[in-house]
């Protein structure tokens, strides 16, 4: 598949579904947060999906960069940087790939997924968007082992950042704003890794 | 949601254009960037203090730019970090070629993206940045394995303090240290009575019954450690004043800077009501007020309620204090 | 009601506590006649300058004593005029000998209570009074038949002014002159988004739908000349300027103090947003704002609105506005 | 009568049903003025009501002197130095009078009220305590014309400061704070008019 157009339907896709989630981003964030998650991401995302219009690239990698640049610079927030470097890193992996299989996809989502962790630090268990990625990444690795393709390993990522956004919800937070709550935590969807599942199924709608 | 502005997203930047309009003689805004600096800058050989934050807070950070205080302020989004290109530029614009210093409130969100600005600044163009964390929340729990307490109060004071410093030719090192310094030596409690209401969402953050408060709010809009009863202003001060006087381990004899900040929403008369209590259980202790402020000072857009900040102070602090400002949050000596 | 207080009926004399133990380097509190002198006073020779009114306007009148403002401020109950007594204290114990200005506020109760505190002050201790009554709230329409115009945010500019000016030596006829110009030349019209409560009282003053605003406020929580749909702060901004504007008979070229007042509960974000439409407008019309305040300065406990003070000004005054204060709620050149 | 211990008992009383009555003239004066005329008026009264015990008074010239000046000292708002400068004015009239009757107490009254003029410079229609006040002293003067004693004519005063108020409901106050609200403040009963009533039915209960 031509890799650049695949990854602007995802921008294009994302923006979408993240203006439909806004609203529902922005309820679970004022429940143990400050109520800004559906905003922020709405400002990044209809930023990137524009870019595709404003500009020429190169190829996948000129693109995801600038994809997670305009994140970092416009997003703000705990978000902005750590979905920022998620792009940043998996542009940097996918170089100049012209297509991509779900052995090219895996490793940028390594990178993307490392820079997340590098940046954030949080643990499986923190109550944060890595409690999405950690188990989406590893579900996917598991569904190429197994011989899948891009799309059965999307899948498989979308499922596994399913149950580590549902298992946001009794954990207590140890990261980001809503671990100032401590106990009062509990019971609450973690927005980011609600956020995270959302690119996840973007991603699967539109590069496989 | 009832406030005078014209578009929930247009907010922050009408506020900068009136904060532009109202104190060209002190300040200058870059409306593109979102920075606020003071006229005067930068001056060679003069450490930068770069700070910023998610905007609602007022007038902390862009009111407290001008001589003796900051060099400039970055502002985010409304209780949003600003992005890493606001500082970078700012970072750039207030070198005066002997580094900068960036002052970040301990959230997730502001650390990442200093973060991010100080390695790209650094990169870029080869400044020599340090940031000091604040972290003086003492509602918050302190751990290894969590985002740890969060920066309010204290970063008023400690920009007043480490602005002295810089302004008197103090090196990024000394500024750093000093920085660090009032940021272990000082603490903050927070309570709210009220919720208040970020413009784009457009309803509370919090729901709070007729007789409830929150103990151990932050100081952006998101609920506290626990809701309990309402109480006299006297109870309140105690809920306030003991977990920072324990935890800044003060004893008979020492002398602190109290702050008695209101959270936006809070008339003065109730910030001297708690101020007179706080003031007389300090007194009880032993503890010695050496300078105060109350008033608003780090704030959560019109919620009510208010914040209680103590700083150990020491003979340099207090001249840091007590040497000339001119920002339009704070001014004295000039 | 939620308030930091500890008992409805002890908020003043708790916050005159609190007001005592926060600046006893610049204020001195008689808390049996509620009455706030500055430190230093009186001075020999010094035209003595007394304000008072009700209390719920923090921080007016007592945070305006000190060093070139007011010698003594005298604290009503909550929205009451404070009684003779007080004054005719106040009166002797700041008078330096050249008489006595008072300063007042034009509300029934005020001006009762400050006459029958001048006949007595001159009658018991022969000491000169005069009074300046303001009356600049252009929301009231004025009338030989009516108890005429309210005295609101011109009762600041004026403390300040005529303050320095008595610090400089100006007699009582002097000071009694330039008073009465700077409240002829000053107007002033308010708004608010919701009403306040008196803690006696327990409940809001007066109700409005979650759409509505009041234009024509005072400070005392009292409704307004109308109610209107909320509207931006544009809108609002037009609503104000325009009357004092055309009150004054502001022309192009004219130059002018400003004020952009908050009542208590509105995030000062807010108030640059408000000064923002206000500046642009009289910018468009070719007033030359000279100097400018921002924020909380006549208030009505946390009501929630903004009102909007403009002054015609010359030289003296400007040259009196830039001279220095150092009151606990203005300061600056010292 | 003991004039002396009828005032103390006039005073006695009008604190009962100041006290009794302080939320409704709370009421009244929310709706326009400041909602402190409840307030206001305890504060005085609970002062004055407690002036017989703390001290001994050669005649009822030197106590209703004192019931004004601690209405003075201790009501502020426009209705202490109106209701204070009242009891001033009464009480210099009744001198050292020992028993009251129509006649004397209607000279005292025509002070008293007087004062009330004096200081306040309201006039009949400007929806003021004078609305009450004004009707009450002619009606009064009225009885005593007619040849009615003390009680009759109390009683003609009551009558008239009562219609006195019921018409402040329909008026546009052009003095005092309820003039700020121009047209606003018809349909609202003036909370002074209304304690001048409660002073008079005072009156009329222990004097008469
Ligand atoms: N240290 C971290 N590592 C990974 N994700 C984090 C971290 N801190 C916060 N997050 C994520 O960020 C989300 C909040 O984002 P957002 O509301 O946009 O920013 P902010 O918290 O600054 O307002 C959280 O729900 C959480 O998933
Ligand atoms: N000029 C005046 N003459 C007579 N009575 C007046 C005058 N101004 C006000 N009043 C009376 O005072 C009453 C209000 O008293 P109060 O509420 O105690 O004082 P304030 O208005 O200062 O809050 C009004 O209801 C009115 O009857
Ligand atoms: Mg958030
Ligand atoms: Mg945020
Ligand atoms: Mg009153
Ligand atoms: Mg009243």
């Amino acid at each position: 598949m031509a890799a650049l157009s695949a990854f602007q339907a995802w921008m294009s896709d994302f923006a979408e579904v993240i203006g439909q989630n806004a609203e529902h981003l922005t309820d679970l964030d004022r429940a143990i947060g400050d109520g800004d998650h559906g905003s922020n991401m709405t400002r990044g995302t209809s930023k990137t999906a524009a870019l595709a219009e404003a500009e020429e690239f190169d190829n996948s990698a000129a693109y995801l960069k600038k994809v997670g640049m305009t994140l970092v610079s416009n997003v703000g927030g705990a978000s902005g940087p750590l979905f920022g470097t998620f792009f940043l890193r998996l542009g940097g992996a996918l170089g100049d790939a012209e297509d991509i299989d779900a052995a090219t996809f895996g490793k940028a989502l390594h990178a993307g997924v490392g820079g997340v962790l590098a940046r954030g630090k949080a643990e499986v268990g923190d109550k944060t968007m890595f409690d999405a990625w950690s188990p989406a990444l590893e579900a996917y690795d598991a569904a190429v082992t197994d011989g899948g393709d891009l799309q059965a390993a999307l899948q498989a990522a979308v499922d596994g950042a399913k149950q580590g956004r549902d298992a946001t919800v009794d954990l207590v937070a140890r990261k980001g704003r809503a671990s100032y709550l401590g106990e009062r935590s509990k019971g609450h969807q973690d927005p980011g890794a609600t956020s995270t599942v959302l690119l996840l199924e973007s991603a699967l709608r539109t590069l496989a | 949601m009832k406030k005078l502005i014209n578009d929930p997203d247009n907010v922050i930047s009408d506020a900068l254009q009136g904060i532009a309009a109202a104190h060209p003689d002190r300040i200058k805004v870059d409306h593109e960037n979102r920075i606020i600096y003071r006229t005067d800058g930068p001056r060679e050989g003069k450490v930068g203090l770069v700070s910023g934050g998610g905007s609602g807070h007022e007038p902390l950070h862009g009111g407290f730019v001008g001589v003796g205080m900051l060099d400039a302020a970055c502002a985010g989004e409304m209780f949003t970090s600003p992005v890493p290109d606001q500082m970078m530029a700012a970072t750039k614009a207030v070198d005066g070629g002997v580094g900068v210093l960036h002052i970040v409130k301990n959230y997730t969100g502001d650390v990442l993206n200093f973060e991010m600005a100080a390695e790209l600044a650094e990169a870029e163009a080869g400044t020599e940045v340090r940031s000091v964390v604040t972290d003086d929340d003492v509602a918050v729990q302190d751990s290894l394995f969590t985002a740890g307490r969060r920066g309010v109060g204290v970063t008023v004071l400690l920009e007043k303090i480490v602005g002295a410093a810089a302004e008197d030719g103090a090196t990024l090192d000394e500024c750093f240290n000093l920085a660090t310094r009032v940021n272990e030596q000082g603490a903050t409690m927070g309570m709210a009575l009220t919720s208040c209401t970020v413009p784009a969402a457009g309803k509370p953050t919090f729901e709070l019954a007729d007789d409830e408060m929150e103990i151990g709010i932050g100081i952006h809009g998101e609920p506290g450690r626990e809701t309990k009863k309402l109480a006299p202003a006297k109870d309140i001060a105690a809920m306030l004043t003991e977990p920072v006087v324990s935890d800044l381990g003060l004893a008979e004899g020492d002398t602190v800077i109290a702050m008695m900040n209101g959270m936006g929403g809070t008339p003065l008369i109730e910030l001297y009501v708690m101020y007179n209590e706080v003031a007389a259980l300090l007194d009880a202790a032993g503890i010695k007020v050496e300078r105060n402020l109350v008033g608003n000072y780090i704030t959560s857009l019109e919620m009510a309620g208010c914040s209680l900040t103590l700083l150990k102070v020491d003979d340099e602090m207090l001249r840091h204090w007590d040497a000339p400002v001119n920002t339009p949050g704070l001014r004295w000596g000039v």
